[in-house]
């Protein structure tokens, strides 16, 4: 529920007069017609779990790798899955390329953010 | 209302003059499928002169001006080249009338021998239609009406190729809408074959629409037909999709197979010439059965000091198990080693192709044995040492 | 090979794997055979490898007989120690070419550690290895533990031990992979600094 | 029947012209090798050059250790050879066509006529040196003195240490290489020697205080030379012009075998002059006893000579042939000598030579095929396909 101004006036100040001190808009009192893309990166630090189980294994089996073949294995597979799909990325979602069907990155986004720009 | 319905007709009659042109003329270029099936007609002709001096806007009066100009140019042209057909029958002995264009191609040929690799490069005399770049027909009327609603974009064509293409690809779908709810699948066999097709490439695609398109508005026409072509029901509307599919070269059957000659003692031989590597030429001759002799310049395998090249040797005949069947001569001269060896090699594998079958000769192609190796010593470039090495840094 | 355009693609030796590509690839022009590639006894895929880091200023006749060397000195060693050998023969090896490939499977490092500023604080993180690197680094660290050698020591004689000693999982080079492990391990606890 | 084709071989030999060369063509079939003579089809029992026939062509037999270290100690096999054979824990040579050949003459040869000598020549790294050694091991078998020079080269270009001569004015001494050849002959000959107690027909008197009896043993001519390396070349002579003697006497029977013989005849040798000038071979005071055992003046013996063209490549020698090798003295000297040619493997020894590699698991790559691929690569060359064969 708004409170009306003229309740803080017995406490003191007045409201500025709109008369003598004239609204500027110094910052453009509109969004802007991109999305900033530091939401999306992140720290895409890939393969830390793995990373830790492998280094747990490796430390009891004093770093002979015969005894942890499996974790070795996990360990590596993430990695080249991590580095396929970062390849795979680049070349389509990174380009702004849509494809129908699945949300999409800033990129896309400020691909049609500029088509359709918000009217000045 | 008259005007209105008075200027209807002039573009009416305007139109169908132009259409039926458009039709006659057809599109310039052989290879390339479209039809006029737009909704702009392609066509040279200048507007009819018996149109009234109406208001006539600005646009239409410059446009007429360029369109009068084109026509005298046009025809002039039509006419030195007949008089210049008729100089060439002449010429030739044949008669002036039935002279065809293919009559033309082969005198001017026979008149004017050229080496130039490239067929396009060499000289020719053709029809002024085809030599001259087809230009625009009117796209608005003497009011200065534009005919295609697309026509304030600047690229009407394309942006209506564009419309057509996701029109057909929402057709598609709710095709596939429709076919799921009933339950039955897309039919197999008549799955669209793509392997052996390309999109238009960009200049292609500029020539048939007649305007100039942007990369990246070309890369949304491939991104739109990829689209197109990935749908299951693209064969439906194949005929759409063909108008934009270039046939690739059949790499196969790229190079014909000579036929392997007989010599004295009844056996056959290829002898391969100019086979090139660096600066290496050599000429290689292969005789079928024989016991797996290798002769080069009058020495055995041991002129190649150098196991490499031996092994290079090898591989052709290696690869297509002839190693113990085949007798090989070869003279080389020019270059080193390596490059002697490359060339060789390169000489073998092709006189090999008409002693294997055709699926051999697939798989060497795979392997890369049939392919020329172009490259050469990169040039020494002045104010460095060689062609990459700078020379050394010296402080004073 | 930057004579070529973009769409010529690199040839395919092996002829099991034309058969899988053959369909797709029976439109596409195909890159010449390089003049170090045959399908022969004599060529591995490692093995040329190797050949090309042991290469100094362009002699490859000279790396390929080091290489020819080092097996041959291998071989000897191997037939010597199967004739000694009372017991299980069968598990000696002595094709060279094999033992060459167990010695860089076990010489093969996981991950390596790169220095990453964070903060103005160089901090050494431990980084996984894409394949490629990994084999790259194995066949560097076992060539340079070849060539610590004192002058009298001929390359391809250092060069057979390290391999022989790799092979069985002992020697230089696979202490140096443990102890590039344990760096990792003691580091673990900066790993998540990566791509700050 | 087996007698028979003997004896008219030996009338042929006999009347033997310069160049006719008989083929050894078993026309008749032979009887089957006996069951324990054969292995396996690379392989055969028959250790005894004397029994090698057609049968054994193309097949590994084995050289017992005790016979190979008498006879080899000094050198006479190549050093990878050497090499080979210490990683194969065997000894073993192919029986080839041009060592049957050579053995079939030495056997029907009549040696009261004078020694008639046979030159091995062919392309680099076909087995001359085998064949000699083949021979040389037939010879030791058979009671000949050996007179072996392992690589005659070894004293034209390599020489341990080269004094001037002290009897002939202006000649070059090789004391060391003299002192080691005569150990060399000792080895090689020390049962026969024993057996025969051959003895010296004149006194030698090498210095005021020293001289060798008329009636001492070679033994012991053979010991001085060795202890009193001064001399060593003074005795080899003394040694050979004995053994000339002896052998013409009928006493011992002799086979002189020198590989690399075309060294002796090349224009210049590697060693210097006081006047810093190269030194012409014949001025070497060791070759002039080979060179006088090699003529036809003597009987009961044989010579068995090689030409090689890495004997003495100064410059780069376009052929192999004897004539060129040798050169116009060299080819006056032996002008009636016997050649023999040695060939590249033919196809079934090339396949017994690949099965004894893989026997001894040489070769570790066998997919299908290999064989064809080595083949092609080594051109039958033996010496090339073994230098291939090492880094499979």
């Amino acid at each position: 529920m708004r409170v009306p101004t003229a309740v803080y006036a017995a406490r003191g100040r007045q409201a500025q007069n709109e008369k003598d001190v004239p609204f500027q808009e110094i910052l453009p009192l509109r969004l802007k017609n991109t999305v900033s893309g530091k939401a999306d990166s992140g720290s895409d630090v890939a393969c830390l779990q793995e990373m830790g189980v492998l280094f747990a294994c490796l430390k009891d089996n004093e770093f002979v790798e015969k005894y942890c073949h499996k974790e070795i294995s996990q360990f590596k597979n993430c990695y080249k899955f991590y580095m396929d799909r970062k390849l795979e990325a680049k070349k389509t979602v990174n380009q702004g390329i849509v494809t129908p069907g699945n949300n999409l990155n800033y990129k896309q986004l400020n691909k049609y953010l500029r088509r359709f720009p918000n009217p000045v | 209302m008259a005007l209105r319905v008075f200027g209807l007709n002039i573009i009416k009659n305007n139109r169908n003059i132009l259409q039926n042109v458009g039709k006659t003329n057809g599109v310039p270029t052989n290879q390339g499928a479209a039809a006029a099936l737009y909704a702009t007609q392609v066509t040279v002709e200048a507007a009819p002169a018996a149109v009234q001096k109406q208001k006539v806007s600005k646009a239409m009066k410059s446009y007429l001006k360029r369109a009068n100009e084109h026509d005298e140019f046009m025809k002039t042209q039509h006419l030195e080249f007949q008089i210049g057909k008729r100089h060439l029958a002449n010429m030739m002995g044949a008669d002036a009338e039935t002279f065809t264009q293919e009559d033309i191609n082969e005198a001017i040929s026979y008149l004017f021998p050229s080496g130039l690799y490239d067929k396009k490069a060499r000289p020719t005399m053709r029809t002024p239609d085809e030599v001259f770049p087809a230009r625009k027909a009117a796209e608005f009327d003497e009011t200065g009406r534009p005919f295609h609603s697309m026509f304030y974009t600047a690229k009407p064509n394309f942006f209506q190729l564009l419309h057509d293409i996701v029109e057909e690809t929402n057709k598609l779908n709710d095709l596939e809408e429709r076919m799921l709810r009933r339950g039955n699948k897309p039919d197999e066999n008549q799955k669209l074959e793509t392997a052996g097709f390309q999109l238009l490439p960009k200049e292609h695609l500029e020539r048939v629409l007649v305007e100039q398109i942007a990369d990246i508005e070309y890369q949304n026409f491939s991104n739109s037909m990829e689209r197109l072509i990935a749908s299951p029901y693209a064969y439906k509307s194949k005929a759409f999709i063909e108008r934009f599919l270039k046939p690739l070269i059949d790499q196969s059957k790229q190079l014909e197979v000579p036929k392997p000659k007989i010599d004295e003692q009844g056996r056959q031989y290829i002898t391969t010439y100019e086979c090139l590597r660096k600066t290496a030429r050599a000429d290689v001759t292969v005789r079928l059965p024989g016991t797996g002799k290798i002769t080069i310049n009058g020495q055995d395998i041991s002129y190649f000091s150098v196991e490499q090249s031996k092994e290079q040797l090898l591989f052709p005949l290696h690869f297509c198990d002839m190693l113990g069947k085949v007798d090989v001569e070869a003279n080389v001269e020019g270059g080193g080693t390596s490059g002697q060896a490359g060339a060789i090699r390169w000489g073998i594998a092709m006189s090999l192709r008409s002693f294997v079958d055709q699926e051999m000769i697939e798989s060497m192609r795979l392997a890369g044995l049939l392919t020329r190796d172009y490259r050469r010593r990169e040039r020494k470039k002045f104010g460095q040492e060689g062609a990459r090495r700078k020379y050394t840094w010296k402080k004073r | 090979m930057s004579v070529y355009p973009q769409h010529f693609v690199d040839p395919i030796i092996n002829k099991s794997l034309q058969k899988e590509k053959a369909h797709e690839l029976s439109h596409i022009p195909i890159k010449p055979a390089l003049n170090v590639s045959t399908d022969s006894i004599f060529y591995g895929e490692l093995k040329q490898k190797f050949t090309n880091y042991i290469l100094k200023e362009g002699n490859s006749a000279l790396a390929r007989e080091l290489l020819t060397k080092t097996f041959e000195i291998i071989k000897r060693t191997q037939i010597e120690r199967l004739h000694l050998a009372k017991g299980d023969k069968g598990s000696i090896i002595t094709d060279a070419e094999t033992l060459l490939i167990n010695a860089i499977e076990n010489t093969r490092p996981l991950l390596h550690l790169s220095a990453i500023k964070r903060g103005g604080v160089k901090y050494q993180v431990p980084i996984p290895l894409t394949e490629k690197k990994s084999y790259f680094l194995a066949m560097k660290w076992i060539l340079e533990a070849a060539r610590e050698k004192e002058r009298k020591v001929s390359l391809p004689e250092k060069l057979a031990w390290e391999i022989l000693d790799a092979a069985c999982g002992q020697g230089r080079v696979v202490k140096r992979k443990d102890d590039l492990h344990r760096l990792c391990e003691s580091n673990r606890a900066y790993a998540h600094y990566r791509w700050s | 029947m087996f007698r028979n084709q003997l004896g008219n071989l030996s009338r042929v030999s006999s009347q033997l012209q310069r160049i006719s060369r008989v083929e050894l063509m078993s026309t008749e079939v032979q009887p089957a090798e006996s069951a324990n003579s054969v292995i396996n089809e690379f392989r055969t029992a028959v250790t005894s050059p004397g029994e090698h026939s057609a049968l054994q062509l193309a097949k590994f037999y084995k050289i017992p250790a005790e016979e190979k270290k008498q006879i080899f100690a000094g050198g006479g096999l190549p050093k990878q050879y050497e090499q080979q054979i210490k990683t194969f824990t065997e000894a073993c040579l192919m029986v080839r066509q041009p060592a049957l050949e050579l053995l079939n003459y030495i056997k029907n040869a009549d040696l009261s006529k004078p020694a008639v000598r046979y030159v091995i020549y062919g392309d680099n790294g076909v087995g001359k040196t085998l064949t000699m050694a083949h021979v040389l091991h037939y010879g030791s078998l058979n009671d000949f003195l050996l007179v072996h020079v392992p690589w005659a080269p070894n004293w034209t270009k390599r020489p341990k240490e080269s004094t001037n001569s002290s009897t002939q004015e202006g000649f070059i001494d090789l004391p060391f290489d003299a002192a080691a050849w005569l150990v060399h002959f000792k080895t090689q000959n020390a049962k026969l020697l024993q057996k025969l107690q051959l003895k010296t027909s004149k006194e030698y008197v090498w210095s005021k205080r020293e001289s060798t009896p008329a009636g001492a043993t070679l033994v012991e001519l053979i010991e001085h030379g060795i202890a009193r390396i001064k001399y060593a070349t003074e005795t080899t002579a003394a040694l050979i012009s004995e053994l000339k003697l002896l052998s013409t006497g009928g006493q011992c029977k002799v086979l002189v075998a020198i590989d690399g013989f075309n060294a002796f005849f090349h224009p210049i040798t590697r060693i210097f002059s006081d006047n810093k000038q190269l030194v012409t071979p014949d001025r070497i005071t060791l070759t002039q006893p080979f060179l006088d055992i090699t003529k036809y003046d003597w009987t009961n013996g044989i010579c068995v000579l090689s030409v090689d063209k890495i004997a003495m490549t100064e410059g780069y020698m376009d052929s192999y042939m004897p004539r060129y090798l040798l050169g116009k003295t060299g080819f006056e000297h032996l002008d009636p000598f016997v050649p023999v040619h040695v060939t590249n493997y033919t196809d079934k020894e090339f396949l017994s030579c690949i099965n004894y590699y893989m026997d001894r698991h040489w070769i570790t790559k066998t997919q299908p095929g290999f064989e064809e691929q080595l083949k092609f690569m080594s051109n039958h060359n033996p010496y090339t396909l073994m230098q291939i064969v090492r880094g499979l």
